[in-house]
Order: structure tokens, then C-alpha cells, then sequence
């Protein structure tokens, strides 16, 4: 199952990426399917990282559905 | 009239404030937020903002209705612009207009404070010699199992 | 910069709020007062603003000096309409810059409520059948012998 | 004693008057001159009024001075 991944600002910076795919199983919780991807960019974890799903702040319980659209970015600096 | 806009045209806020006003209120509190030229003795260039636009607007939709719920307030405008910003220039404008002119401070500060910490933009500060994104205060973001974004 | 202006031009607000714009200050605070159509539920078709003039800029620009003694704001900009004012067009216009938003929320507040206590300016409303000058809240006005206005 | 005297809005609506000269002794407190004006303009005393001596709020114990401009008008109304 395909999920899209997007990075932002400083995410975006960092991992050299803007959008992406991932495959996962069903069934899984986002937050396993964050841990995953951030396995794969772990020069992201020493930054203060938010999450969401569908637009919307993850909770991390939340169980993937094809064509989720995960978002992974700093802390927001907006204003 | 509420609105929530993403641009990368320069903001009116004489305009924006406009655009909220009902017949039955009669005053606007606006917040202007702009580029400035020093952040923290460093000279800043210019600088870039970049939304997660999908989100951004939802976001903003939400502060606009939790607004509306929690205060007694009419009306209520937020455009924030996004791309290159030269000093000087408005970054975002929030205009609320309300019978009583005390909810309409005690909103628009609620709405600023809000937006800078849930509205998924990113500012990056351009120097002479490098540029650098910055990230929000992390004790009031929000973060996954944090359920702060009610 | 802070200025305290009487005008019988339209008010720009953008640029109003421009004017108190200091490099070391992130965002301005701005209330926007304007003509409404209705005034307790009677239709007013315009108004007209008288100042003393000499004076209203005098209290206008004690108002600016005890707003930056009493809270953390650069700077303050006040401009009043005077004359004829149609429907919808802003009377009054204060500006606050400072480098704290709260502080700027704060002065703009107390700002716009002493101006209406202090400031000799009066509004007459005009309707269809008849005008009426407005009187303030005699409950709030400082009077002879009550030295409210230090 | 020539001192100048004004009104505005509602106070001079009223007496029809905007601007006019009284005559008074040295030494008068202001509030005396004030209540001498206000007897010549009876239809003003149903009105909450304000006071100034140049151009400033009068407390009334203000001594006049030749060339003092004094105005009476109502609880103002701007903003």
C-alpha cells in the first residue's frame, strides 16, 4: 500500500526531498509509519518535529489508508 | 464576512480590514505583522515564507471558528502571504470586527498567538552569508500524541 | 515615529499603521473606527465630525505621551476624521508598534477608549427626518472640578 | 478683561453661537466666569458640560487672565 509523503521548510532543506512515496501494510498505526521514514532520514530527529495526516496533526493512533498524505516539518514559524 | 487566504502578493491591510466589516459593528482590531530588518542583531536580507497550503487553510479555517465560538465577535480576516518578503513588507494581517471592541483585541491577539503556533508556514531568514529556516518555540507546538490541536 | 493628526481626507489605514513601523519591532496593533448605518436601530445617512482642534490635538498628544510612560510600545500613531463622513468610512484610526504584541494590543485598547473619554471631538449623527449631536458617557467624562485628565 | 469664549457642537446648536467675548474682572476664578456665561445660556445647563481654559480641561480654579480663550461643550463623542 502507497502512502505520500511530504517535507517542508527545514525537513525539506535537510532530506534534500519535497514529496516522496512510501509502502507500508495495512493495518498499520501512523506512528510506526513515521518511526519508518524517519529511520530512513535520521538527521531529522535532532530537530523538533510535528506530524500530520490528511492536513491534519496526527495523533500517531491513527491507521493508514491508501493514499494517506503524511506530512512530517518543524515546529511552524508563520506570523 | 471570515476569510482565510495564502498569497504571495503584498498585503492591503487597509483592504483586509475592510473586507470583515458588517453593518451592525463599528470597529476592526488588525494585527500587521512584518519583516524586519534585525533578529537578534543578525541583518536579515529578506526573507521566505513557505506553507503546507492545504493545511495551512484548514488550519486557519479552525482558529476563525474556535475564534467565533469563544469570543463575541462578527467578522474575522486572515491573509498571511507567502514567497519572498523584502524588510518591511507585511507577512500576515488579522482583522476581526465586533460589536464590542473589547472582544475584538482579546480575539485578534487569541488568533496571532494561535497562528503562530498551529498553522503549518515555515520563515526562512536570508543573511549576507547564508540562510536559516526557522523553527517555532517548541514547548507550544503542537506534537503527535500532544493532542493540544483540539 | 508618533503623530497625533486631525484630517478631513479619507484614512488610509495601511499607511497609517506604516508610519509607527520602527526596524526593531515585528508587528502593529491598529483600531479602525467607522461610520455604521445604524445607531440604535435608527438609519443614520451620514455624520459629521467637529473637533477643537487646538485643543483635541493637545489631548491627543497626552494620550500618545501616558500610553508609551504606561506600557512597553515604540510607537503611536492617532488620526481623526473630521467633517462629512459617509457610510462605512473610517473616523478614527490609532496605530500601535511594539516589540511585544501584548503590549501593543494593551496601548491600542486603552488608547481608543480614553480618546473617546478625552479627546473634544463630537459626532453628529444625520437621518432622514433630523440630526442629532451626540453626547458621550457622562458617567466616563472628566468635568470641572474632577481632575480625572492628570 | 476681554477673555474668548467657544463652542462646539451641541453647546453651540444650541446657542446658535460659536464663538463670542465676555467682559469680567481681574482675579475671578474661572468657574465663576463659566457660571456667569451659563446664565446667559440657560438652555445649556440640561446638558452634561465640560469646561476648558486653554485648551486645557478647567478644574475651575483657574484665575482668569486677560486673552484666555475658555470653551464649554458637551461630553465629547469622537472615535
Amino acid at each position: 500500500m502507497k502512502l505520500q509523503v511530504l517535507f517542508f521548510g527545514a525537513t525539506a532543506s535537510i532530506s534534500g526531498k519535497r514529496s516522496f512515496q512510501v509502502e507500508t501494510d495495512e493495518g498499520m498505526h501512523v506512528c510506526a509509519v513515521f518511526e519508518r521514514i524517519l529511520i530512513e532520514h535520521p538527521s531529522l530527529t535532532a530537530h523538533k518535529l510535528l506530524f500530520s495526516v490528511n492536513q491534519q496533526y496526527a495523533t500517531g493512533e491513527e491507521i493508514v489508508r491508501e493514499g494517506d498524505e503524511l506530512a512530517i516539518f518543524t515546529a511552524v514559524s508563520g506570523g | 464576512m471570515d476569510f482565510a487566504e495564502l498569497t504571495t502578493s503584498p498585503l492591503d491591510i487597509g483592504s483586509i480590514a475592510r473586507r470583515v466589516v458588517p453593518p451592525e459593528c463599528g470597529a476592526t482590531v488588525t494585527l500587521d505583522g512584518y519583516v524586519r530588518r534585525f533578529t537578534k542583531g543578525r541583518e536579515t536580507l529578506y526573507l521566505e515564507y513557505e506553507a503546507y497550503e492545504a493545511m495551512a487553510l484548514k488550519e486557519m479555517e479552525k482558529l476563525i471558528e474556535q475564534a467565533k465560538a469563544e469570543f463575541e465577535i462578527a467578522n474575522v480576516g486572515i491573509v498571511h502571504r507567502t514567497g519572498k518578503l523584502e524588510i518591511g513588507e507585511s507577512s500576515v494581517v488579522i482583522s476581526v470586527a465586533s460589536p464590542h471592541r473589547k472582544a475584538a483585541f482579546a480575539a485578534c491577539e487569541w488568533l496571532i498567538r494561535e497562528l503562530k503556533r498551529t498553522v503549518p508556514i515555515w520563515k526562512k531568514e536570508v543573511y549576507a552569508d547564508g540562510e536559516h529556516w526557522v523553527e517555532g518555540d517548541a514547548a507550544t507546538a503542537t506534537t503527535m500524541g500532544n493532542e493540544t490541536n483540539e
